[in-house]
């Protein structure tokens, strides 16, 4: 298929395309695949199938079985074996299936992944990307519907990321596999395919920095913070509340580790209230990062302490109550509430 | 054709080894792989035509299976492929939020089940809907885990059937510890002794904890019997991409034996699953049985097998359908006439209304639920956590009611 | 080697004895297995050698190998084994023999440990306790002297706890044992044989309840928590701070998972500033969970933010620069002179 | 005596399974564990009393072999020897955190390693200071991991040696990606092929990674060998603790060759080594190597093998000595003379002089390593934890230069 190409102003051709999240991941590593004959993507299924989401759909019969590898079922092999093509020179783009499936491969990426670099004194290059499809909301049994990329954001040498829109999934997946480090790459499983979610894709555009978060909403009345598929439910939440003039400044995290809280300051200086929201449980994760850094740098502007809205310290339930688990514009706008009423 | 070494050579220093990255021409025959044959070693009491055929090594061990016993093993094989095509169109009519279907497995469930006794427990992976109902486990209980109302609620200590485990391979690790458990407390020994049965498929085999399970019951001489039903199939990878050697030869590398069994053969699972069940018994486990068998449907009801797998292998397969070759051999021996095929089959048909009807009415578990059971001994936060979020939700309630 | 024994004030006897941690932790152990045949110790080199640590010394001898697992090099297999014979009703009790070896088996933790009580609706019980010795502080190469335990207080469904003096040790690991909850049970290594920290244990005694932080020194100018091998930090900090007339009130937490901060919250509403000291890298922590709790729930009370003293968020370092990496009595003081002076 | 089936029988259904929990008498000789033997299948060409034993099979690699070419093996074998014991040595002294001593295991390290050639791989663990030394790189250039100053300093890509590894099992997983990215590259095929030797010791074969290794080399063709080194003990526990089965027959289950070989035969390494890089290099890879040797120190410097082990076996091991056999084989067939081994001495004398003056004179690392190369590309974070630090230190330099 091939997409609309025509001239920007500058004259160079632009190519924008109408693209869900997941086309957008696939386009970004088919881009990737073309720029560079080392990346490979390794997974489970990630070949004639395509990945289970269709997220390397057609790139195997493309670029053949060298470069797009059907994996024995063996995630902690997964890794493993990216670690070593790396050694070699490869840029190695892992799929781990569901998020429930990382932690046969959490030795690898905590012992070897995220330390050779360290160890070897530089030496040794990590260009690994793992992508993970994480979330819930899609009606699945158990393990498929988690949200752990806490662990991966406390375990230094790695870097984590999350993207939340088709134009940052095609950007963020590009530069993922260009960065030199180890990246964990978390992909809101439950968006892939939102076709209310689909959006213009300059896939020839120069974008910014992938280390970096983005106000996607300006407001006054208090500042709320998400990644992920809970970007969607900040700036649902956003809309609902302007309703009630309350104004919501929405700040999408994108880079989970290193943070890049600069942006969510500044807005806290002016707003002087933060909800923070994830899916993820609270006890000991990203959230409570964030709350600990925010009442350090921004003592004197909080008119109330940070409040999460995160799922709940439980193990991931059944679906059929995954709606009351997840935050959902409810509890986000019940907690701006509180925030205001403080 | 598919022989004891497929892939490669045993013995180091001799020619140049046959690698899994170019299959001999004959291991891809019109691009069908060469997989529908168990080859040589493989164990079979009755052929696809229904034919016995005779073990002086495994027939001591279905002496006992009379014509009734084999009507039984019929029966079970019919209802539980009922249950699981009544459950796999409920869930295309959205009751259930997916479904992993069995069809072509029956005989390697049904036979390896009926050959635990009470004592033994099973370690399942999540497509042992068969198995569960040899263990006494009824499909509505199944259902739950499906229409992710719950995680699996039956009593794994009544049925001796541990819930169902979908991480791959971990399982496998839990039935060895529980098998050592059975020998610490003396229960092995003679042919009174306890025993444990782990379930997983052919891709699990390349798990780390598929092999560390093999050596600590190695090691540890646990009774348990490992029951790879090598399918063909990890979703859309063969089992090319998992080993180069027939699966029951893995068990050579760890110094306990390993065996093929044709999987679409009830009786021949029964046998070899009762011979591996008593040895492990008398405390000379563990053992490791390969069935042999295909997916005859896709991965569960998400997946699309087109994409991946030709239909020719399909067809090739339902030559070899479990329940055929034992309905064949019924009738030909005189052990049952027309009526008692009839009879089965409407005792699967009152199965499966029974099942619809269940699955129809199952109620949504309360929101309350997500809170119970995280801990046996409580935990003050999440108890506060619970309270304050039903106190939320009541809060709607009334105003929902307020207005 | 028998005790001393003696009649307490009310006829009952008695049995005071001076240990170390470890020495505690050995007796905790015999005294567990010695109250239930079903406490079986699992773990590389538990048997004859007694452990690297020797927590496990002498245990074979007298309880026999079907009681002293010494275990296949495998941790997976450690966890996934006790699992199953949790299910069958043992109380294994798991030896990771340093805490950068945990990881091949986090996954079943995190997968079935964790879960198989939600799972199965409570009708599994877990009784599972894993040691683990961690910490640095000790001159060992990577992977022996890290601190993980914010990975397992992420997670639902685990207990963790940490334990600081000889007769917190003795008590705690009897306790954790016979809980029906999986407890990660953390051991400060560096302090296993401290002669200095040696105290009299009555191992007799009625102990207090296992999930609950201790106040361990009162004071009114700040508060410092801390946990594990940080405890001793803080203590000999407030002893130095106490000569410039500086009151630090020092609680250790003891119980990581479940925390107990209502003692925390109720000192700083007292002395309005709290330091929290901890080895592990901080990003997305347990100190970054104590900041985000407490900031919310003593929101009015803080004149400081609070304060994180951490190792930093970089892998372990060579042990020639642990010095400089961990927390210590100068690195808590400059907190709380920060914290004093916000 | 061990043989090939040592704990087991290797086909199903004759008579009780000689099980790991109850040893033949013959395998327990007054409390000598019968491992001083390799079996039947043991691959030696030079024996203990230094003979040379000819195979038809293995010779062949080993012609290039001279009497010069047998002394530089021998100097290596001494030389690494001496670096081993100096460093153990300045361990006691205070000048090393921990030593982890490879004394026995001389042949092994040496024989594999002088196998390599420069376009090969090789990933160790932790204790191949032996294999190290034949890849260039310098025994002062590790002394740093064990001085606790850094964690491998040297250049893995010019030595073709990567950075130890700790985590039992990890390195192989690594090594079979990278001998997967020499064939992607096209570097497989033909004597020129490049190839990765990996090492692990018999404990670290109980590791899921460790099969996950094999599986992946398996099914990619990878050049890997594997090369466990088998020295009987993982700290406290024997070799009985992680297998029933002699280790080199664990491949039987994944359909490549496993070969045993007499881990203090540095002849019979080089040679068995050689064949199986030389089956990668040509494709038909891989290969699993058991070296069978013996651990003839404690496990580290920390580690006292008199809780776990008799002195018997050690002096049983001892009449195996790989230098000794090496040094017997010179002088028999004059292959060397004694002012030859006078002066290998005196070479060992100054390089452990050299070693020891490095050692007393490395200088720590500044404060400020710690931040140095976590990342690649920098983390802002990082880098102000880092300044703010290196600040706060440089505080206390001024309050003390300030007095
Ligand atoms: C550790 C882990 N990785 C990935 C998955 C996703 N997954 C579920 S089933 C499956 C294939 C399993 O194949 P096999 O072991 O042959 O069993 P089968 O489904 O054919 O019965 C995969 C990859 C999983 N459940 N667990
Ligand atoms: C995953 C893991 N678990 C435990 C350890 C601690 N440990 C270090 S060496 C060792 C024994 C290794 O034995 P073996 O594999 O035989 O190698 P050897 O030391 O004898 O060379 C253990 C248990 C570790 N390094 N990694
Ligand atoms: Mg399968
Ligand atoms: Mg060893």
């Amino acid at each position: 298929m091939s997409a609309p190409t025509k001239a920007g102003v500058d004259g160079t051709s632009t190519n924008v395309q109408n693209l869900t999240i997941g086309k957008a991941l696939n386009l970004g590593l088919r881009a990737a695949m073309e720029a560079d004959d080392k990346v490979i993507i390794m997974g489970e299924d990630v070949g004639k199938l395509g990945g289970v989401f269709r997220i390397t759909d057609g790139l195997q019969k493309d670029f053949g079985e060298q470069r797009v590898l059907d994996t024995p079922l063996s995630e902690s092999g997964i890794i493993g074996a990216a670690v070593g093509l790396a050694v070699r020179g490869f840029r190695p783009v892992c799929e781990i299936q569901f998020e429930g499936f990382i932690f046969p491969g959490f030795d690898q990426i905590v012992s070897q992944l995220a330390k050779l670099h360290y160890r070897s004194q530089g030496r040794i290059k990590m260009p690994v990307v793992i992508r993970v499809p994480f979330g819930g909301g899609i009606g699945a049994v158990e393990h498929h519907s988690e949200s752990p990329e806490s662990l991966f954001a406390h375990v230094p040498g790695l870097k984590v990321v999350s993207c939340s829109n088709p134009a940052d999934a095609h950007w963020m997946i590009r530069q993922a596999i260009e960065c030199d480090d180890p990246v964990l790459f978390f992909e809101p499983k439950k968006l892939y395919h939102s076709g209310a979610l689909k959006a213009p894709v300059d896939t020839t555009a120069t974008p910014g920095p992938l280390f970096a978060s983005s106000v996607l909403r300006t407001g006054t009345s208090a500042t709320v913070v998400a990644y992920g598929p809970s970007v969607k439910v900040a700036l649902d939440a956003a809309t609902a509340a302007a309703e009630d003039d309350i104004s919501l400044e929405v700040i999408d995290l994108r880079t989970l580790s290193p943070l890049d809280l600069d942006p969510v300051f500044e807005s806290v200086r002016k707003t002087g209230r933060l909800v923070a929201v994830s899916e993820a449980s609270s006890e000991s994760s990203l959230t409570s990062e964030i709350a600990a850094r925010v009442q350090q740098e921004c003592f004197y502007s909080l008119e109330a302490p940070v409040l999460r809205v995160t799922g709940f310290d439980t193990p991931y339930p059944p679906a059929k109550l995954e709606e009351y688990f997840l935050p959902d514009l409810d509890r986000v706008l019940d907690a701006v509430d509180r925030s205001l009423a403080w | 054709m598919s022989s004891d070494e497929q892939w490669t050579r045993p013995e180091p220093g001799e020619g140049p080894a046959v690698v899994a990255g170019q299959p001999s021409p004959e291991q891809v025959i019109a691009g069908l792989r060469a997989t529908s044959e168990g080859g040589s070693d493989l164990t079979q009491l009755l052929t696809p035509e229904g034919q016995r055929v005779h073990s002086p090594q495994f027939d001591p061990y279905v002496a006992d299976i009379d014509g009734k016993a084999l009507q039984d093993l019929y029966r079970d094989m019919v209802i539980v492929r009922r249950g699981d095509r009544e459950a796999n169109a409920m869930q295309r009519q959205g009751q259930l939020g997916i479904w992993v279907p069995l069809l072509g497995q029956e005989a390697a469930q049904v036979g390896s089940g009926r050959a635990m006794k009470p004592g033994d427990m099973a370690f399942p992976s999540y497509r042992e809907h068969g198995v569960a109902y040899t263990r006494g486990v009824d499909f509505r209980e199944l259902l739950g885990i499906f229409r992710c109302s719950d995680q699996g609620g039956w009593d794994f200590k009544k049925h001796g059937f541990h819930p169902y485990t979908i991480v791959i391979g971990n399982q496998v690790l839990n039935a060895a510890g529980y098998a050592m458990g059975q020998k610490f407390e003396g229960k092995v020994g003679d042919e009174d002794g306890q025993a444990t049965v782990t379930y997983f498929g052919d891709g699990a085999t390349s798990q780390g904890d598929v092999h560390e399970g093999f050596v600590w019951a190695a090691v540890y001489d646990a009774p348990v019997v490992f029951f790879c039903q090598n399918n063909q199939w990890a979703i859309s990878e063969p089992t090319e991409r998992q080993s180069r050697l027939p699966l029951y030869q893995r068990a050579r590398g760890y110094g306990f034996p390993g065996i093929r069994v044709d999987g679409n053969d009830v009786l021949g699972c029964l046998a070899v699953t009762r011979w591996a069940l008593e040895e492990c018994r008398h405390g000379n486990g563990p053992v490791l049985i390969e069935a042999f068998t295909y997916r005859m449907d896709a991965h569960t009801t998400t997946d699309d097998p087109t994409r991946y797998r030709l239909s020719d292998e399909l067809e090739e397969w339902k030559l070899k359908d479990p329940i055929e070759r034992v309905r064949a051999y019924l009738a030909r021996s005189g052990f049952a006439d027309q009526a008692f095929f009839d009879e089965v089959d409407a005792e699967a048909d009152r199965f499966a209304a029974e099942l619809r009807d269940y699955c129809f009415n199952m109620p949504d578990p309360p929101p309350s639920r997500i809170f119970d059971n995280v801990y046996a001994e409580g935990n003050p936060l999440l108890d506060k956590q619970r309270e304050e979020y039903l106190s939320y939700l009541a809060g709607f309630a009334e105003t929902a009611g307020g207005h």
